[in-house]
């Protein structure tokens, strides 16, 4: 996370607090809300409900109904809403609920929301943020458990952030508020910190008072290490940094990049990485196929693969719908276990 | 007050001899019925083996998720969505319908799949997550199949409705007489698919039977908030179908007009449009904590079990014997679907990867 | 006949001052006019200047296609959907708005864009392709983004609705009457994005007009087989908002009920929808064969243009000699937008990255 | 192209005749439709106009309307109605006119079509194929010309077949419909021979009269050579091939893999030429990132980046919306001057 541009506020500096990932994301939020009238937040149980995974948790008490609106369950219109209050000039938040749901508002995000400053030659902007929860482990199966990230990342015109900690959920949303354009910020509901939900150890960070941005495009070194490089994101991130943590005491340096965005890409940190350590892991709580991992792979090979001094491997779904049990589903997520014998063959 | 709502919205609505006539003498709660004893026997014991079904997945559900509720934690992990009080839409309308008749239900499906005669032991198994389930433990309670009677059901709001015109439309071409009958909720009927089913139904002349469940809320986000109109079966109108709301959660309403649409569909006279206005007793899921609700101290006032069991009482038709039995009959029954599931066992790992592809 | 057709299911829409009253003597092509001659002109001309547009694409884009019809060939590539008969429905909307009202328009936009008042140079130069088009050559002709006026277009049927509403919604919040009209295809009126957005708009009371163009066709699906009910402005009730169809293609009853519908809007009296019952005289796109149409020969007699030219000479409202004046000036008119088009570069190839991103 | 499984026909073998490809794949469809009284088809204008992309021409006249039906433009309705009649037995073959426009009904593909089968355990069986017209080339534009090939193979439950040829859309329409799972058969506008579309010299090719399938999940070595593989599919191949005969004149000897299909995706065969040239390019007119490029690279390094004797190239859509102007789509599709380029630049 880095703090840029934003000059330093009146009051004396607050140092930072432990906050939840969720706390942080509604703070970063709060403080852009305070800050310019034109930012509004609307989805389906975003205001009483305060969000189901507390992504708005007292918004509504603070900023009133007008700008933290609840909306039927019309995906398809709400968004293309969005949409038109962006170019409009506001500058709206709109949450997906699950980002399964995609499927029913798909044309608006993809043909519209993206395409709409590329196909008017940069004449129209359509600055907002598309808020979305993924991610399993909690048994919610096929159709409420998908990451999709690839699928948003492959199609052009949105930005794609994701969040692993709660200083870049609080920075990313700051920045993705403010960028020109529509970004899709996806937050991992076991890292958000729920209180009915297990969790990892790492949910809670230290998160900066004041507002701050987070740079969209800028992959963060979470561990810095020697021997393997470890490319992932939002809740594999605390997964990685686990078995990194575990592999020290075996002698084995792990350093663990965590993306942060998709779109842009940050190809030089991979590449970068990769370069120093010859030895290539990527962990992708999304399909395998088609998606991520394979983007990351191509990426450093496509530049050099002489640098790889192993096959890289990885550890993500194996193409197979979310199953619900509990030892199916654990057995298709990347799990610390799967992360750790990964790390271990490309390591020979 | 009429139970029966006609819709005053059918003008495009075919009439004649299929058409259904339904401005008889009101019927409701408080008319006299115009059902025999043992139909309103069944419609009552359909609904205590449903509520005594949910009570225990309830029970099984909250058992080892303490200290603090932890939502993947336990036997019956996940998101668990109870239809207590809904029981009036299910039994009625289920009543009608054979097992060769398609039934797809919303990712509250419970009471629709026991109404329907999914199979209990392998649905609970499913619930369990356990290999002897309906999906092997692949699907879970949002994804419930059982293929015997046409059952299935989408964790996905109104989605439900598109793939039960594909059942209808089988049953037509194939020559059978089966009907298809497509339920989701007030808060789904403001989704594209929808409209789009209704007006397809109307053009290829389906035998469909849409059903609203109007529980008058969808999570936090109440009626008024999301739907533009009072009333869901006036939107038949814009389809050119009959149209009916049933108010007051009443059993014996839903059948009556069930019983129409359904034999409508069945002998060829296309789709209809059904709104219940029944009652989300519970949470939209198990651990909602409900504080945006005004009404939950009235609730077991209106509770749909209780007030039919003291009608069918009053009537002289159930007497507390009977009530016992009912009750120890559905308990039983149920125990004997939760002792199956939890004696099936937990899915293997290594076939994680299974079933993808046929 | 009556040419404004009153939907018989306006029972949920709000009444009041607000209302539109349009229940007075009848109107339409045969009826004496009640709008004033220069009002009529106006409309006459702008409903000219489409079609000396749309004549004049016509003819470019088939001029180097020869010999064999290659549709990615020429100084215009790619479909091309001309809205010929259509210019009733743009001129009567259109002849309400301000530039800083929003009209989203469908896959066949130029006569909706031309009567909003887009700039017709750089619109051509769209459609050419050119670097000086309204998106530099980025977008063609289903895409014309013209910020000036809010005007905008998308080649997915009915999708351009949703964002009429947050155009809408963005008027309302920052306090102005701007209001925001979007424009769909009967055939596309079966689509998700009809329903949803209508509810929406009700709920929300955001000043938005739908309007329908039924032209009797979505390529070559008729009517009847793609919607379920004759009367989409039926569908109005669905949605608690006002509902009108108007019969004939009278551009003056187009004018009138739009007129109420944009006031209402613009007064805060929430969304209205209107159908027009309009024309296709040409194919869906250019080239198509319509061997699918028993219509093309009586097509001519129902020509909005001579019709509505006739209509205003009997009335003694224009003579021969401002007959010719307007087609001269139309003619010219294009032409000019036509030699901007050609003069403008052709985009260089090495920015075929820019703006994907602000 | 593989002849299987079919009995040799009562009648005298007919030779093969040398059709367009959207003949061929109405052979396929019409063969099927004669035999099996469950198959029927269905979407929008594919009766009295015959499929905008001739896909269906002729089959109203020969199946009536019963089979062969005209759909409202309401695609969520039409593709769950495909899936509820697959389930109950029937085996519908239903078109998304255009795969761009896959954002309004995707919902029901993705999550209902593709996942039926895995959630109930391999109960329920949804036998059905979804056809759609892909790809540019014909100035289109953004919402009109897309690929998108990679989105649909990232999410699983669906098969995805791409022919190039028209022996192979004929084979594999034959193969899609006779599958008992759900189908996805993308045909490009460019290849189908149409009248009215300039076309490449390779769109006519033989096709055998009688039916036959093409196995799904096997790639064609479309050209066999010895120094670069070529890894593409669709349009792509006919111009892999046109430029491998010119660089054969340069002594540069190109193997052309036709994958055919993208799921399931024949590894081995990308592998095995791969490892013979050391060489690779993947074409691909689906958008770069995230989608099949990667994914043919990933495959080949997590075995063995050491058979790499150059980094793979890629040519591919450059994350850009699909430009309106002729100059702007030519430079951002993959023709035969990039696919050139590419191969000069990995054979160094
Ligand atoms: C397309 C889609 N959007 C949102 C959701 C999340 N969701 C699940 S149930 C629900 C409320 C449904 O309300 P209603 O249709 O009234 O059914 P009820 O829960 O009251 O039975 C919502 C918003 C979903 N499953 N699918
Ligand atoms: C979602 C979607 N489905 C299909 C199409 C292809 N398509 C373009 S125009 C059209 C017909 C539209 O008919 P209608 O809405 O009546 O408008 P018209 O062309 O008659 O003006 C179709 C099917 C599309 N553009 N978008
Ligand atoms: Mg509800
Ligand atoms: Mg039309």
């Amino acid at each position: 996370m880095t703090l840029v541009e934003e000059p330093a506020s009146q009051a004396a500096p607050v140092p930072p607090r432990r906050l939840t990932m969720a706390k942080a994301m509604v703070e970063g939020i709060s403080a852009e809300m305070e800050r310019d009238d034109a930012v509004f937040y609307m989805g389906e149980d975003v205001g009483a409900y305060g969000g189901i995974f507390a992504s708005t948790t007292g918004l509504l008490e603070r900023f009133g109904p007008e700008r933290v609106r609840d909306t039927p369950i019309s995906e398809t219109a709400f968004m293309g809403l969005a949409t038109g209050a962006a170019v409009e000039g506001m500058r709206p938040i709109v949450e997906l609920m699950f980002a399964d749901f995609f499927g029913v508002c798909m044309d608006q995000i993809y043909n519209h929301m993206a395409k709409i400053h590329f196909e008017s030659g940069g004449n129209v902007k359509v600055p907002l943020v598309l808020t979305s929860a993924v991610g399993g482990g909690y048994s919610d199966a096929a159709q409420h458990s998908q990451c999709l990230w690839g699928t948003f990342a492959h199609l052009p015109g949105m930005k794609v952030v994701v969040p692993s900690t709660p200083a870049d959920a609080k920075g990313l949303m700051i920045a993705a508020i403010r960028d020109d354009n529509p970004v899709m910020y996806l937050f991992h509901k076991g890292a958000m910190g729920l209180a009915w939900m297990s969790k990892t150890g790492r949910a809670l960070g230290d998160v900066p008072a004041d507002a701050y941005e987070t740079p969209i495009g800028k992959a963060a070194v979470a561990r810095s290490g020697r021997d393997v490089t470890v490319v992932t994101v939002s809740l594999s991130v605390h997964h990685a940094l686990d078995v990194a943590d575990e592999l020290a005491a075996d002698g084995i340096d792990v350093e663990v990049l965590d993306l942060r965005s998709l779109v842009p890409l940050d190809r030089e940190a991979i590449f970068e990485s990769v370069g120093r350590t010859g030895r290539l892991v990527v962990v992708d709580e999304d399909y395998q196929s088609f998606g991520m991992s394979g983007e990351v792979m191509a990426t450093v090979v496509e530049r050099d693969p002489s640098v790889l001094a192993a096959p890289p491997v990885r550890v993500a779904v194996p193409d197979v719908p979310i199953p619900y049990a509990r030892s199916l589903e654990q057995a298709v997520l990347p799990t610390p276990e799967r992360i750790r014998s990964a790390i271990e063959r490309v390591m020979g | 007050m009429a139970a029966v709502a006609r819709s005053d919205q059918r003008l495009d609505a075919p009439t004649g001899p299929d058409a259904p006539s339904h401005l008889d003498a009101p019927t409701g709660p408080d008319a006299p019925s115009r059902l025999d004893a043992p139909t309103r026997l069944d419609l009552y014991r359909t609904m205590v083996l449903i509520r005594t079904f949910e009570e225990r997945i309830r029970q099984e559900y909250h058992a080892d998720k303490t200290p603090g509720f932890d939502i993947g934690a336990g036997k019956i992990p996940g998101e668990m969505h109870l239809a207590a009080g809904q029981e009036p839409v299910a039994a009625g309308v289920c009543a009608h319908l054979r097992p060769s008749d398609a039934l797809t239900a919303t990712h509250r499906p419970h009471h629709l799949a026991i109404a329907h005669g999914v199979d209990l032991a392998k649905m609970a198994a499913e619930i369990f997550g356990r290999e002897g389930g309906l999906g092997h433990g692949r699907g879970g309670h949002m994804h419930l199949f059982d293929p015997a009677v046409h059952f299935s059901c989408s964790g996905i709001i109104a989605e439900g409705l598109p793939p039960a015109l594909g059942q209808a439309f089988a049953f037509r071409q194939r020559g059978t007489d089966g009907v298809a009958v497509a339920v989701t909720g007030e808060g789904a009927a403001n989704q594209g698919a929808f409209h789009e089913s209704l007006n397809l139904a109307t053009l290829w002349q389906l035998p469909v039977v849409f059903v609203v469940e109007d529980n008058d809320w969808a999570i936090s986000v109440p009626r008024h908030a999301s739907t533009a109109i009072g009333d869901n079966a006036r939107r038949a109108a814009a389809y050119a179908m009959p149209g009916e709301r049933i108010e007051d959660n009443d059993v014996e309403a839903v059948y009556e007009a069930a019983g129409r649409a359904v034999e409508r569909a069945r002998a060829g006279g296309g789709p209809s449009l059904l709104e219940v206005h029944t009652l989300r007793l519970w949470g939209h899921f198990e651990g909602d904590p409900q504080t945006y609700r005004t009404d939950l101290a009235t609730l077991d006032e209106v509770d749909p079990i209780p007030r039919y069991r003291r009608r069918l009482m009053e009537a002289g038709e159930l007497d507390q014997a009977q009530v016992e039995q009912i009750a120890a009959d559905a308990a039983a029954e149920v125990d004997r679907a939760v002792q199956f599931a939890l004696a099936s066992p937990v899915p293997d790992p290594s076939t994680a990867t299974a079933y993808v592809f046929a």
